[in-house]
């Protein structure tokens, strides 16, 4: 009997090892410092005749992961200078099938797309997005900086799909910084409650396809956005 | 349980008596058996030759790549800026026909070994198979220098600079075999066995000569 | 011939060594691996860092590639890998007591730390670092079966994820490929074919402490970013994947080696090395295993070490096997992955089908059912094994015309491997089935090892392979072969021959109950995996759809029974190994060699050269106490 | 120990494997229609008649093996730890029970095997006038070209009852396009066109799956498809930007061209 009491206690150590290991591993997920962001209220307002929750996101696109914002938070901690990234958060919160509108404040430069098809604005209100002042519903596919795409996790929101491509910034003017960034508008209606995951479509990433680096490490050009 | 006589050298854990054939024969087997399994990494490096070839992905046989692969994009073709040229022949051929000579001669000093038992004779033949081999490897350094095209320049370009480093990395071991051969026959530390270390560096020694042959032809003249 | 020595002649270990013998190994053991490793290593970081980082594109691969190469030719030469062929080149032959001192005489137990030659060592050596092995991939499936819990869980990010994935296969593969050809095919094979070491002891040697080198660089992956490729490391995503990739490689290429020199070590003992009289014949089952495993893996190993080479060129010099925009392409890399792939399955089941064979003959108590065409068989799904890669491949469109021929040859593999199911079933077949532990997993192997096989037909054949292919039902399929099968086998292996490596016996009630919770942990795991695939989840996905929930759930709860389990017996093997009831020489009553050399085995096993008269599966024939052995022997 | 006669054991191993013969073919005719997706086309109902037809072949001879181990634990089990005073019966072999064995699981390979390549060449059946539809997969998202109507949809839409041929191609790393309910799989490999074809013979909505481990985001590489009437179908490619005509063009089925 002495012999089980031991195993047991085995059993136990073995239990707590487990759990140290898969407390590390958890901590290597990366934690945006913002936090989540949750999506700003502004009120009601009217689409096709149906009232929605008007709510507003604001987010940047950062050629420089290692620096900071114009706020002076840090970007991305530890982010490579060669890294693009998402800011303020890749974590987001909105309320379900509401109306969105969401500003991408564009300071990045740019270049072709893999596949065009992503220069398309897609799941946007009357699907177009409107880029300084002008509404487009589709840019030149050899000049984009980033793309905000954005889908429900396997078995949430199957209708859902949204993707807006965010023109560059001429070379010489790329800063985290940069005095006139291409600013970005567009307003969707959030999907049925769930998780949603978002990431760029753009190859803005290191080696093969240039989907390496930044584009393969998650919380620099991917992330979630919780609709509750 | 009869402990070793020296005078038969190298054995297991040493504890039990071996006789020098015994030890060869199984030198012999394991030998052969490497030979085999190099012969499946040779097999599959000809085959990925005619295979890139075939594909001919992109048309990037031998087309060249963009400056770097980190900042190749797919899809559109615009890498493909102009044909690769082939590389000089000669460079190939030339380290092809030194290793087949240098094998020859270690051939040779087998020979002698065996039939007129001349260790004289045998070191000479060694050191000539050495310094034919080491002058191929010359050449293949040389020929690292001279090739017209990078690492970044295509199917082509890659699986034939991939044939260069296997060739030298066998190139090299054969050369450590060899240099100790040669070493262990001079001093004479390679006492009852020596024509049998012999016979099997001779025989590591052609299939490296047959195998690099058979690589430089196929880069040579499939291009 | 028999020597007429007296048995009561000094054991080789009294010997009393020359004070300077062993030269350097005096000095050499895993602690001077580990430090000189890590001094190359950081050298080699250092001057790779000075020199090489200015290239932008591949400057971190090539540091990374540099440093884990002067790792592992580090720690290699720290524990002694390299003195003997240095001093064979330099002409300066190991004396017989040098060579007396590497096989561990007069040192106790710090030869099991050491560069040692002993075959007995090295397989202990082995069992140790199997177990280890075990305990890291099954560490990560915990990680994998908790993150699985919930469908949109947030344990891990799916970067962590993929890459635990990953390096739960790898581990899982090398522990699986090492774990019989390492303990027993080092510690008892020689010993059953009345050999006094392996053919050649100093390459055993190497085989493992390669094996230990190329560890620390698999799991170095975790700190450089991650694997996010899958074991497979399918190309071109391995091309894309971090740096982490170039230790993975150098793994691979170092595991290479070791293989290699294992699988020659094996195949020349077992031709070479045999007792007098121990004919073809007469070579037990296990022996025959352990031979056509370690060849097989000969012709599997240079494939996985080409495209693992061509993949690394590709990350650090820019060159494009792999590579489409360049000229490249995944096929080149997947056709390679699997011509070793596949074979590599078998390397990883013959041998441990073949110990269940072994125990099966001992605790029937009968002889093995048509040894001949068990024999046959093996070398059948061996022949067969090296013809079938492509199945793999069914649907990746390389090359549409070859799906009949290559269902053909997968298909035929099933009539070698039901020739092992009619040996195993015939020997039991009016045995007295003696239900020890071995016995317990012998008849666990039977019943997994069935269900894994009926369902790799579904796979073979394309209409359900284009449904099941890079699904979870694939998963739960080689779970069933490779844990339910081999692992098991392994398993039986490890209670069977515990007495004679450790001379104490595993504790039988321990044991029985860490075997229910193993066999049922299994059962219900790989049901619930089984679900899964037939629902439709793919494979390796961090999350999933939630119609997909309770299958998961089953599945990880199986999962968390089936780790227990396995706890309890590590801690079954190391409470016994300190403090078992002592065993006998032969307390199985059997009548293979090894059974008949007193334990502990003393240095080169036999105190008088054997003499074999007989197979050893006489059971029923001669009388019980007889062996195999002739009159040479006391 | 008593020696019963080899009819005896026979009998009792027949009855075993009997039993668990039953077991295993009902399992095999009940489950998978239960437990696998609804079936869209003739390959999804292929794979699922595989499942059962094979697990019904296997049946006996899996439950011959577990028969004879069960009966062997049953009737031969030595009682005690300690080890049996006399051995088993000395039978090193029966050719005929190896030939018989052999036969037998030959003659199921050749059934297997004869299976499989009916589905080959029923697969490899051309139709008249089918639908051309371009699957792109990039890291980590699909994509779907209708040619000849410039539309392009994250979401796979097809017509019932009409031959769809998918060219299917990567912009990047290796994946899966596997659209489940419809049976087949083929890989998209970067730079590199395969062509797999279907016939979706059911209206409704099916999941589309990446197959292949494709980097970080690959569990979520997923969307829905949509099987839709023909009429349907053209409207939605006119709804998504196709021309009336070239929606009618490449939606309609020629009149007499249409099969089923």
């Amino acid at each position: 009997m002495k012999k089980f009491a031991w195993a047991a206690s085995a059993l136990i150590l073995a239990a707590v090892l487990l759990g140290a290991v898969g407390l590390g591993f958890s901590a290597q997920t990366y934690q945006p410092p913002a936090g989540v962001v949750i999506a700003r209220d502004l009120g009601r307002t009217i689409l096709h005749g149906k009232s929605y929750h008007h709510v507003s996101l604001d987010l940047s696109t950062y050629p420089d992961s290692s620096g900071v914002q114009p706020d002076g938070k840090p970007i991305h901690p530890g982010g490579n200078p060669s890294w693009p990234a998402y800011g303020p958060s890749n974590l987001f919160q909105v309320p379900a099938n509401s109306y969105v509108t969401m500003t991408i404040k564009q300071y990045d430069s740019g270049e072709p797309l893999n596949n065009p098809w992503f220069a398309t604005v897609a799941g946007t209100v009357d699907g177009t997005a409107t880029i300084d002042g002008k509404r487009v519903h589709q840019i030149s596919a050899d000049h984009i900086g980033h793309t905000f795409t954005m889908r429900g996790l396997p078995g949430v929101g199957s209708k859902f799909f949204l993707n807006v491509p965010l023109p560059p910034l001429p070379e010489p003017l790329v800063a985290n910084d940069a005095k006139h960034p291409r600013i970005i508008t567009f307003s969707f209606i959030s999907g049925p409650k769930g998780r949603y995951v978002w990431n760029c479509e753009f190859p803005c990433g290191q080696s093969v396809a240039g989907f390496g680096g930044a584009m393969s490490a998650y919380g620099f050009m991917s992330g979630y956005v919780n609709v509750v | 349980m009869t402990l070793i006589d020296e005078q038969h050298g190298a054995s297991a854990t040493g504890g039990h008596h071996e006789s020098v054939e015994d030890r060869d024969l199984k030198e012999r087997i394991a030998l052969w058996l490497f030979i085999a399994g190099d012969g499946v990494f040779f097999l599959l490096q000809v085959f990925s030759w005619f295979y890139l070839k075939g594909l001919n992905v992109h048309g990037m046989w031998r087309g060249a790549a963009c400056s770097v692969s980190a900042a190749c994009t797919l899809g559109d073709g615009s890498d493909l800026t102009h044909i690769v040229p082939k590389a000089a022949s000669w460079h190939s051929l030339t380290v092809a026909g030194l290793v087949i000579l240098s094998a020859a001669c270690i051939w040779q000093a087998e020979v002698r070994a065996r039939k007129e038992q001349n260790r004289g004779e045998t070191v000479a033949w060694v050191s000539l198979g050495l310094v034919t081999l080491i002058a191929g490897i010359a050449v293949l350094c040389l020929q690292f220098t001279a090739l017209p095209f990078k690492t970044i320049s295509g199917t082509y370009a890659s699986v034939f600079i991939f044939f260069m480093g296997s060739v030298i990395a066998h190139l090299c071991l054969t050369l450590f075999i060899g240099l100790a051969v040669w070493n262990r026959l001079r001093r004479g530390s390679a006492n009852l066995k020596w024509q049998l270390q012999l016979r099997l560096a001779r025989v590591w020694w052609v299939w490296v000569a047959f195998s690099g042959a058979v690589l430089a032809l196929v880069s040579t003249y499939f291009a | 011939m028999t020597t007429t020595q007296s048995a009561s002649a000094p054991l080789l270990e009294d010997t009393i060594l020359e004070p300077k013998a062993g030269g350097l190994y005096r000095h050499q053991h895993a602690g001077t691996g580990l430090l000189v490793g890590i001094a190359l290593g950081f050298i080699g970081w250092l001057l790779s860092t000075s020199f090489l980082q200015s290239n932008e594109s591949f400057g971190s691969d090539m540091t990374t590639t540099v440093t884990m190469v002067s790792w592992v030719i580090g720690f290699n030469i720290g524990v002694g890998s390299f003195n003997a062929p240095i001093r064979w080149l330099l002409g300066h032959d190991q004396t017989h007591h040098d060579e007396l001192y590497a096989a561990g005489v007069g040192q106790g137990w710090k030869r099991y730390f050491k560069f040692c030659t002993d075959h007995k060592v090295v397989g202990t050596q082995y069992l140790v670092l199997v177990m280890v092995l075990f305990g890291v991939g099954g560490t990560l499936a915990m990680m994998i079966r908790t993150q699985l819990l919930s469908p949109h869980s947030t344990f891990l990010s799916p970067e962590t994820y993929n890459s635990i994935v990953s390096i739960h296969g790898m581990v899982m593969i090398i522990a699986t490929i090492i774990m019989v050809s390492g303990p027993f095919a080092n510690f008892v094979m020689p010993i059953m074919i009345g050999a006094k070491d392996m053919a050649f002891p100093r390459l055993n040697a190497l085989s493992f402490w390669t094996v230990v080198s190329a560890v620390p660089c698999l799991l170095a992956t975790f700190f450089l970013g991650g694997v996010p490729a899958g074991w497979t490391t399918y190309a071109p995503l391995s091309a894309q994947a971090p740096i982490a990739m170039d230790a993975f490689a150098i793994t691979i290429i170092t595991f290479v080696v070791s293989v290699t020199v294992a699988g020659i070590n094996t195949v020349v003992t077992i031709l070479t090395m045999r007792a007098k009289g121990m004919t073809f014949g007469r070579l037990p089952i296990f022996t025959w295993g352990s031979m056509i495993g370690g060849a097989l893996g000969l012709y599997a190993m240079p494939a996985f070490l080409i495209a693992q080479s061509a993949l690394i060129t590709d990350r650090v010099t820019g060159t494009s096997f792999f590579v489409a925009a360049q000229g490249g392409t995944g096929w080149l890399y997947e056709n390679m992955f699997w011509i070793m792939g596949h074979p590599e399955v078998y390397v990883i089941l013959i041998p441990p089908v073949a110990a269940v064979l072994e125990i099966t003959t001992v605790f029937a108590r009968k002889p093995l059912f048509a040894s001949k065409v068990a024999i046959g068989g093996m070398v059948g799904i061996a022949g067969l094994s090296i013809m079938v890669w492509a199945h793999h491949m069914f649907t990746t469109g390389w090359a549409p015309n070859l799906g009949g021929p290559f269902m053909l040859t997968t298909e035929l593999i099933s009539i070698p491997t039901g020739i092992i199911f009619l040996c195993l079933i015939g020997t039991l077949w009016r045995g007295q089935i003696w239900t020890r532990l071995p016995m317990f997993f012998v008849y666990l192997f039977l019943w997994n090892f069935i269900i894994g096989g009926v369902t790799g037909i579904y796979l073979s054949d394309l209409p359900a392979d284009q449904y099941f292919h890079g699904n979870m039902f694939v998963t739960a399929h080689f779970h069933y072969t490779l844990l339910g099968g081999a692992m098991i086998g392994a398993a039986a292996a490890v209670c069977f021959w515990f007495p004679k490596m450790t001379t104490r016996m595993l504790n039988e009630r321990v044991g029985k109950v860490s075997f229910w919770m193993i066999a049922i942990g299994i059962q219900i795991t790989y049901y619930g995996q089984f679900l899964e695939g037939f629902e439709g989840m793919p494979r390796r996905v961090a999350n999933y759809d939630p119609q997909f929930l309770h299958a998961n759930l089953i599945s990880s709860a199986g999962a968390y029974l089936l780790m227990a389990g396995w706890v309890v017996m590590a801690y079954n093997i190391v409470s016994s190994w300190r403090s078992g009831e002592m065993a006998g020489a032969n307390p199985w009553g059997s009548k293979t060699l090894e059974w008949q050399v007193p334990t502990p085995v003393p240095l080169e096993n036999f105190l008088v050269e054997p003499i074999v008269v007989a197979d050893a599966y006489g059971y029923g024939e001669t009388p019980q106490t007889s062996t195999q052995l002739g009159e040479g022997h006391r | 120990m008593e020696r019963p006669s080899t009819a005896h054991i026979v009998r009792g191993i027949l009855l075993l494997t009997a039993i668990m013969t039953a077991i295993g073919v009902a399992l095999g005719i009940l489950l998978p229609n239960h437990i696998m997706p609804r079936q869209m086309s003739a390959d999804s109902h292929a794979a699922v008649m595989t499942v059962i037809v094979f697990s019904v072949a296997a049946a006996p001879v899996a439950a011959l093996v577990y028969a004879v181990g069960l009966y062997s634990l049953l009737r031969w089990r030595h009682k005690g730890a300690e080890q049996p005073t006399i051995d088993g019966a000395p039978i090193r072999g029966n050719n005929a029970v190896t030939t018989t064995w052999l036969i037998v699981s030959t003659v199921l390979v050749i059934f297997v095997l004869g299976w499989g390549l009916t589905f080959l060449s029923s697969a490899a059946t051309p139709h008249a006038d089918p639908l051309e539809v371009n699957v792109i997969g990039q890291q980590w998202a699909w994509s779907f070209q209708y040619p000849g109507t410039g539309v392009e949809s994250s979401k796979l839409v097809l017509p019932v009852n009409r031959e769809v041929h998918f060219h299917v191609s990567s912009k990047d790393v290796t994946h899966g396009f596997w659209p489940q309910e419809l049976g087949i799989q083929i890989d998209a490999n970067a730079l590199q066109s395969s062509s797999i074809s279907t016939t979706p013979d059911k209206l409704g909505s099916f999941s589309v799956r990446c197959s292949q481990l494709c980097g970080l985001y690959h569990a979520y590489m997923q969307t829905k498809g949509e099987v839709l009437s023909q009429k349907n179908f053209a409207a939605w490619l006119q709804a998504n930007g196709a021309s009336a005509s070239s929606a009618s063009r490449v939606a309609v089925v020629a009149q007499g061209r249409a099969h089923s």
